[in-house]
């Protein structure tokens, strides 16, 4: 066996363990985080698979941004877990079921790997996976490229419209403002008469 | 190219290490009381009403979610910026076309507010 | 040179005997001969910063311990060893623990791909840069698991507020790097340093034609570290010592030791990716002088290490709303609009590897 | 491989459709509240310009951006009809959404994305633009479905919507995934043609699997039953002008992409895929007709309709000829403006913190407004499938189709559950005819002269496109290349 194969064994291991944590654990905090780890193990598969740039994609993605969001929501919104869990054994069966067929039919896949109409190319040369994918991202697949810009404006748009409310009542200064005020704006002054003159003692 | 990477799994392996073995040292070697005051959270001298745990401001989401979406236009960015001077003027056009449609939906967010932080 | 006297006295015997676990002693005891360095620097660095800010505020700064008060750091850390450590009640015991070795290795991994000279790097990566940036997006689950594990309110709004303005300057570094690699052509590290080299000396670095951008990588490698003028994450006179107030002697260690190493690559990094790394600053028909080699690279870091030292003692802190208005409002912006200028600079070869 | 001039030739409406875009967002950004009509209007000549633009373009079929985009004659007639229908939905949604204070520019934005996303999906060439078209689409849905946001029953629809469309899009992914798996490529032709060879040999288990997950991915995001649990809670819980949307356009643009995947890529799977989409067929007829009956919402009801019309759709699909798939798509057409026209009648009746979506609002409407009861009854006739209606002829061909195929049982199927679903949209006509009204003042429509015009317009289509179905119909064949 070579030390390869037992690497892949190992973060094999390593993402099933952990993938079934996260569905598992009672703290949901843990939960993220295993699934943290899950994301990891499967980088450095992909890593094994020689997907450089894909794999480290995946953790500056996927651990670093969006795990980060899953856990400022769980952190935060204090989800009690223990409601959440009823349904678990309930529907412990069924969730058996559709685990069973997939993993039959991922037996099928393994058993067909190697009937794929055509290899699919290597990396041409051994050049830099990064400068292959961007090659194949900016000339084939330029009109989905620029259609995920359009996705990722949406979601923008849609994460700003759904999440942000003006708060009431805040007061905050704007420095800009503040230096430019002017003596007149701040202090009137009023003639007034004198008092003495009415004569009173 | 993966015994390239080998040192990096090595490294992070070390540096675990570094850090368990200071906090080990620190185990052995500090002192040990238990005191009920000592063990309480940190703040003005009451015990603690509540949890800490509280809901925080959907603002922190909002900058999260912000966060994500720019994280993922710059992992797009990367390919890119190794390739373009190879396919050419096309490439250049094209990120113009992605940056543009960012900065939109970035105009979008600041004109909205959601960039102001009360 | 040093590299080849190591390679082949302690490297080529220990593979010669021992085959592939040889291989992994030896890359061990270089990572080792990053590491121990890196601990001993931050050492030293603390060291300097004290001596700094005392000379800024004109006092003498640690000056008792060990000649100059150079042991006074070593001191500190046995202190700190030394010193009972304690769990809140209510903190979730294994993050409680576990937070800090989070926060420290992948201020230690990043260490594998930077170059110190040619040739001389641990990791020689394709994707270097890329590495670097998702180890720097790990730092905030330190920050967050430190805070939230603790279960203290003042830890609780340090983690959050932390973790809000690291990542928020995350993006405007993420732009910055996208910058040098459009120059550079390529994410591997070394490579970005060749790129630089050339018969102008420091006016071959990348600093010059991505001014903007290489401002906005320290400023944001500033703020990324929590560091003054924008460490509202543990100001003091809000919330004590925000995300680790909880934390003491070993733990707290650990975490002040990462924030340190954490300066430290920063301010090498910028040196790597702006400023040439290992180039010399003079042009290379200067002899001597123009030789390039890993001092070079040191005392480039050590003028951005500086940089670090002179920020906290001459800024007033940030308000934290402020900070996320120069983060969003003022890099965001500037980073995008100057990666299509770059992108337009190398396109029509006023800027590439080679050129100035 | 590279991109040439001709390829943007061939995607002009998108791209003048997302440059327009970008315009009214920056528009939108610039104007005050008051002001917002601008958005709307302009909105609207967007969508008509493009719709121009889709008309007037004569070119030849071709494909661009590396077989990416697919331009052919079902491309454009999809397309016309997404705007058209489109069109009806902003002139519907004016009033009704300025009543509930929720006439904002994301409403249009989000949905003029949503309708790039359809025009992408119904010319997608490749797996990977029928994910991206897809998801452009869905993600502009699940934000508009969220739209009321301080509403917990629509905050409740969009979650669902979400949870379960990121489901089916998992799924979708998967089975595509596998697709790829088994023929190396994205390319719909070229799966084609080696899914074909592939026809009897070892390869054909993977590619049902993959099949198997297409199907169910496609099932979802129809509503076709046993896929169907968001439809009703996200048609009730939504706004109105948003269950418009969502509930017309997007269908047409779902049989767009279900053509190209099945027909287009895995025409040689057709034994397989027939049978799945007859099961679905089956079940979304009964289950959408039978649960339909038991509805007092209408909105709700309309959704369960909704299901059933998908069967119908459906059974089209799945007998695989040409003719089948000009029925299933003369449906789709038929639906997209029976739909856009029922739910534009309710927003026609609601005003402010009424919504007029129970069944029994339309109490004695005729006594109250005997034209737009009449408008209604076309509708309402026209769904359940009355001669001389659209929705009669489109029932007619798919059952003439399914018969031709020789699929006899599954037409009286299809008959019995018609009858069946006649039912209920019979009650509504009931209900407005020969019920006292509850309020005896005379019904106060709103003022919006566009709003009244459209909807009218539409109403009468259905009768229109029922007496003349003929030009769309020959339309349809011809696209599909069917005799």
């Amino acid at each position: 066996m070579s030390f390869e194969l037992i690497l892949f064994y190992l973060f094999a291991t390593v993402l099933t363990v952990a993938a079934l944590g996260v569905i598992t654990v009672k703290n949901s905090v843990h939960a993220a985080l295993l699934l943290v780890l899950t994301f990891f193990t499967a980088a450095a598969l992909w890593l094994l698979l020689q997907a450089e740039f894909l794999a480290i994609a995946l953790v500056l993605v996927y651990v670093g941004a969006v795990m980060v969001l899953f856990l400022f929501v769980v952190m935060m919104l204090d989800i009690k877990v223990e409601p959440l869990r009823e349904g678990f054994v309930r529907y412990l069966p069924i969730g058996a079921i559709v685990a069973v067929v997939m993993l039959v039919e991922m037996l099928g896949l393994i058993g067909l790997k190697t009937m794929s109409a055509q290899a699919l190319p290597a990396d041409p040369a051994g050049a830099s996976n990064t400068a292959w994918l961007g090659k194949a991202l900016f000339t084939q697949f330029l009109l989905p490229f620029e259609v995920a810009a359009v996705i990722l404006t949406v979601a923008l748009i849609a994460a700003v419209m759904l999440t942000l409310r003006r708060r009431v009542g805040v007061k905050s200064q704007d420095p800009a403002k503040q230096v430019a005020v002017k003596a007149s704006e701040r202090v009137r002054i009023v003639k007034m008469e004198s008092a003495s003159k009415g004569g009173t003692p | 190219m993966l015994a390239e990477y080998f040192p990096i799994l090595l490294f992070l392996i070390v540096a675990g290490g570094i850090g368990i073995a200071l906090l080990l040292v620190g185990a052995v070697l500090g002192p040990r009381s238990k005191n009920k005051e000592k063990s309480e959270a940190y703040e003005c001298g009451f015990e603690a009403f509540e949890d800490a745990r509280m809901q925080f401001d959907v603002r922190y989401y909002l900058i999260a979610i912000l966060f994500i979406l720019f994280d993922l236009e710059i992992a797009f960015l990367f390919p890119w910026a190794v390739v373009f001077k190879q396919i050419g003027l096309v490439a250049l056009v094209e990120m113009a076309m992605f940056l543009a449609l960012l900065l939109l939906g970035f105009v979008y967010c600041w004109k909205k507010g959601a960039l102001e932080w009360e | 040179m040093l590299s080849n006297f190591f390679h082949s006295w302690i490297h080529d015997p220990l593979i010669a005997h021992a085959g592939t676990f040889g291989l992994v002693v030896w890359l061990v005891l270089c990572i080792l001969a990053i590491a121990v360095p890196v601990i001993l620097t931050v050492a030293l660095y603390v060291w300097w910063e004290r001596k700094v800010l005392g000379w800024m505020h004109v006092r003498m700064g640690p000056n008792s311990v060990g000649p100059a008060g150079l042991a006074q750091t070593f001191a500190d850390v046995f202190k700190l060893l030394l010193k009972e450590y304690f769990m809140p009640q209510a903190a979730s015991k294994f993050l409680f623990v576990v937070a800090p070795l989070i926060a420290l290795v992948p201020a230690f991994a990043a260490w594998a791909v930077v170059p110190f000279d040619d040739k001389v790097v641990l990791a020689d990566v394709n994707a270097g840069l890329l590495y670097l940036l998702a180890m720097t997006s790990l730092g905030v689950y330190g920050i967050i698991l430190a805070g939230w594990s603790s279960n203290s309110k003042y830890a609780m709004l340090g983690a959050m507020r932390s973790a809000a303005q690291v990542v928020s300057y995350e993006i405007a570094m993420g732009m910055a790097l996208v910058g040098v690699l459009i120059c550079a052509g390529s994410l591997n590290l070394s490579d970005i340093v060749r790129a630089q080299g050339g018969n102008w000396g420091i006016f071959n670095g990348f600093w010059l034609p991505l001014f903007p951008l290489f401002l906005v990588y320290f400023i944001s490698g500033v703020a990324e570290t929590n560091r003054a003028p924008f460490d509202v994450a543990e100001g003091e006179s809000e919330i004590v010592a925000g995300f680790h107030v909880e934390y003491s002697g070993a733990p707290f260690a650990v975490f002040f030791l990462t924030e340190y190493a954490n300066m430290i690559l920063i301010s090498f990094l910028a040196s790597v990716l702006f400023l040439g790394g290992w180039n010399s600053i003079f042009p290379v028909s200067w002899g001597f002088l123009g030789a390039p080699g890993w001092w070079w690279l040191f005392v480039k870091a050590f003028f951005f290490a500086f940089f670090y030292l002179w920020f906290r003692a001459a800024f007033p802190r940030y308000r934290y709303d402020q900070i996320m208005r120069l983060g969003w409002k003022v890099f965001v912006p500037i980073t995008i609009v100057w990666v299509l200028v770059a992108g337009c600079l190398v396109y029509f070869d006023i800027v590439g590897p080679g050129k100035v | 491989m590279s991109f040439s001039i001709q390829d943007l030739q061939l995607i002009l409406p998108e791209a003048f459709l997302l440059f327009a875009i970008c315009a009214v967002i920056a528009v939108d950004l610039v104007i005050k509240p008051a002001q917002r009509d601008a958005t709307h209007w302009l909105s609207i000549g967007v969508v008509v310009a493009t719709l121009l633009l889709v008309i007037i373009d004569r070119s030849a079929d071709a494909r661009g951006f590396s077989g990416m985009f697919v331009h052919d004659a079902v491309a454009r007639l999809l397309k016309v009809f997404i705007l058209l229908v489109t069109i009806a939905v902003f002139v519907y949604a004016r009033t009704y959404l300025k009543d509930r204070k929720l006439f904002v520019g994301e409403f249009h934005m989000l949905v003029l994305f949503a309708v790039l996303g359809m025009m992408l999906l119904v010319s997608a060439g490749s797996l990977v633009m029928i994910y991206v078209g897809l998801e452009l689409l869905t993600l502009s849905s699940y934000a508009l479905v969220a739209l009321n946001r301080d509403s917990p029953l629509s905050s409740e629809a969009a979650m669902k919507y979400f949870v379960l469309g990121a489901l089916a899009s998992g799924i979708l992914l998967y089975g595509m995934s596998m697709i790829y798996g088994a023929t190396g490529t994205l390319d719909l032709q070229k799966i084609h043609a080696v899914a074909s060879l592939a026809a009897g040999s070892s390869h054909q288990t993977l590619l049902a699997f993959g099949l198997v997950f297409l199907v169910a991915g496609i099932g979802f995001k129809f509503g076709a039953a046993p896929f169907h649990m968001w439809l009703p809670d996200v048609y009730q819980g939504s706004p109105t002008a948003v269950t418009t949307f969502i509930g017309s356009a997007p269908k047409i643009a779902a049989f767009g992409m279900a053509w190209r995947l099945l027909d287009g890529a895995l025409g040689g799977l057709h034994p397989h895929w027939g049978e799945m989409l007859a099961v679905l067929a089956v079940l979304s007829l009964a289950i959408g007709n039978v649960v339909a009956i038991a509805q007092t919402n209408l909105k709700r009801m309309l959704a369960y309709s909704t299901i059933s019309h998908v069967g119908f759709l459906l059974l089209g699909l799945a007998n695989g000829t040409p003719s089948g798939y000009a029925a299933a798509m003369f449906y789709a057409i038929a639906y997209a403006i029976m739909s856009a026209a029922a739910f534009g009648s309710i927003q026609l009746l609601a005003r402010a913190g009424f919504e007029a979506e129970e069944i029994d609002d339309f109490k004695g409407l005729n006594q109250r407004n005997p034209w737009y009861a009449f408008v209604v009854l076309l509708v309402m006739a026209s769904l359940a499938g009355i001669p001389p209606l659209f929705g009669f002829f489109a029932k007619l061909l798919v059952l003439k189709a399914a018969l031709d195929a020789g699929m006899l049982w599954l037409a009286i199927v299809a008959i019995v559950f018609a009858i069946v679903g006649a039912f209920y949209y019979l009650r509504v006509i009931k209900v407005m005819y020969f019920d006292p009204p509850e309020t005896k003042d005379t019904l106060a429509l709103p003022q919006d002269i566009p709003l009244r015009w459209v909807l009218s317009i539409n109403g009468a289509a259905l009768l229109f496109l029922g007496l003349f179905f003929g030009p769309l119909l020959s339309w349809c064949y011809r696209a599909m290349g069917a005799g």
